[in-house]
């Protein structure tokens, strides 16, 4: 049995540009957190590591925080500083 | 999951969106906010400023998470009108270029007592501004362009 | 004794009042507090309501001590901007009789920072109710008037 | 010579309604201040009892205390309770 599990990464604004891409699938361990999700973004993808190491990140649309267990089929927003208003 | 009815709010019976393309028109806002029972309205526009502080800008390009930011506008709006039960309330952000002068954000809200309608004018603006996945790209006079945020390191307040 | 400067504003060098007796072109006012320096801006209107405690009215008559009234409005100008000085303000408060759902004020304030024209608006508005000599009479439908005032004890804020 | 004063007193709204007059000359000692006109506007002018005690009063276009001293030639403006905004 598989115990891996696949998050959709979506890339915004200025992190689109740093990673060259507007979103990507992503394969983690079962109980990993958006902590884990963010550093195998950062070490695994190209121009990752010129995210920063805490982005704004959102999981299936509503803010949360990094300790915050993924699960498979989330979708996980990497966010730059945000500028509405 | 997110569900559709987040998406969008309805007004009279058809979907509309909080995120805009084209001129907000704020009259309109104004106009649906009202009604015989609220004496009291608060506009709030926020337009692509060109100070002395901000360099030679010459229009911001907003773009979104679209599908995330109208869901936060529509919990925003929901946690409103919890707070503030007999204030309406109506919104709109644009989406694309927006020249200096223009509004990129109005907020209407109107309530019998007038202190509500400025509470819920704030509320939601500044909720606006930590919430949801808006991002703007400035360009300026000599061609330049770059990302600005509304955080306190950066000069947007 | 007041000398004629205090009685009103200059406008691209015409004297404006802040009494106006015709409807009350809230755009208008925007536009005049707008300009690219200033990325906040807030109007506040105030109009004639018919809420269920307010009774069956119609209409409101307001009457003024005019000079007094224009000197008060330029008095809370004047601190206003002495107060807030980057804040754009604009004003106008209708005399006569004034419909049901019509503005009997709007007040227009605009400033680099969001902050401040609220806080403008809201300054202006609160002194407004309690220093300029203004009144009201209400028209009901069933033909009575009765004078209305803004003290805690009546019906209005 | 004469040791007396005249103020102009102006009566507005319901105020005009309860004395049935806009304005009216006033003479009073010198040295008398709002207080002392206010009580002889009550006394002395029909309907001047039904106008209340302490009135909001403006001299001269200014509001003021009812301790200040009026001097000759001063306009006192009787003010209903405020209602603009």
């Amino acid at each position: 049995m598989n115990t891996g599990i696949t998050v959709h990464c979506l890339f915004f604004a200025r992190y689109a540009e740093i990673v060259g891409r507007t979103d990507l699938e992503l394969e983690l361990s079962r109980g990993s957190t958006v902590a884990d999700a963010v550093d195998r973004v950062r070490s695994d993808v190209a121009g990752g590591h010129d995210l920063p190491t805490t982005p704004l990140v959102a999981r299936n649309q509503q803010h949360v925080k990094f300790d915050s267990v993924v699960e498979d089929g989330d979708e996980l927003a990497f966010l730059p500083p945000l500028a509405g208003g | 999951m997110v569900t559709s009815w987040r998406f969008c709010r309805r007004l009279q019976g058809v979907d509309v969106s909080y995120l805009v393309r084209d001129t907000i028109d704020t009259r309109a806002l104004l106009e649906r906010v009202s009604d015989d029972t609220r004496g009291g309205a608060v506009l709030f526009c926020g337009t692509v400023r060109a100070g002395p502080d901000d360099g030679p800008v010459k229009a911001i390009e907003y773009s979104a998470y679209d599908q995330m930011a109208e869901s936060e506008f529509a919990n925003i709006v929901a946690e409103a009108a919890e707070r503030w039960p007999d204030v309406a309330l109506e919104l709109e952000h644009r989406l694309g270029r927006v020249p200096v002068g223009e509004a990129s954000i109005a907020i209407a809200a109107a309530a019998p007592h007038r202190a509500e309608a400025f509470d819920v004018c704030r509320f939601v603006i500044d909720e606006t501004k930590v919430r949801v996945p808006i991002w703007k790209r400035e360009f300026r006079d000599d061609g330049e362009t770059r990302w600005r945020s509304n955080e306190p390191m950066s000069a947007e307040d």
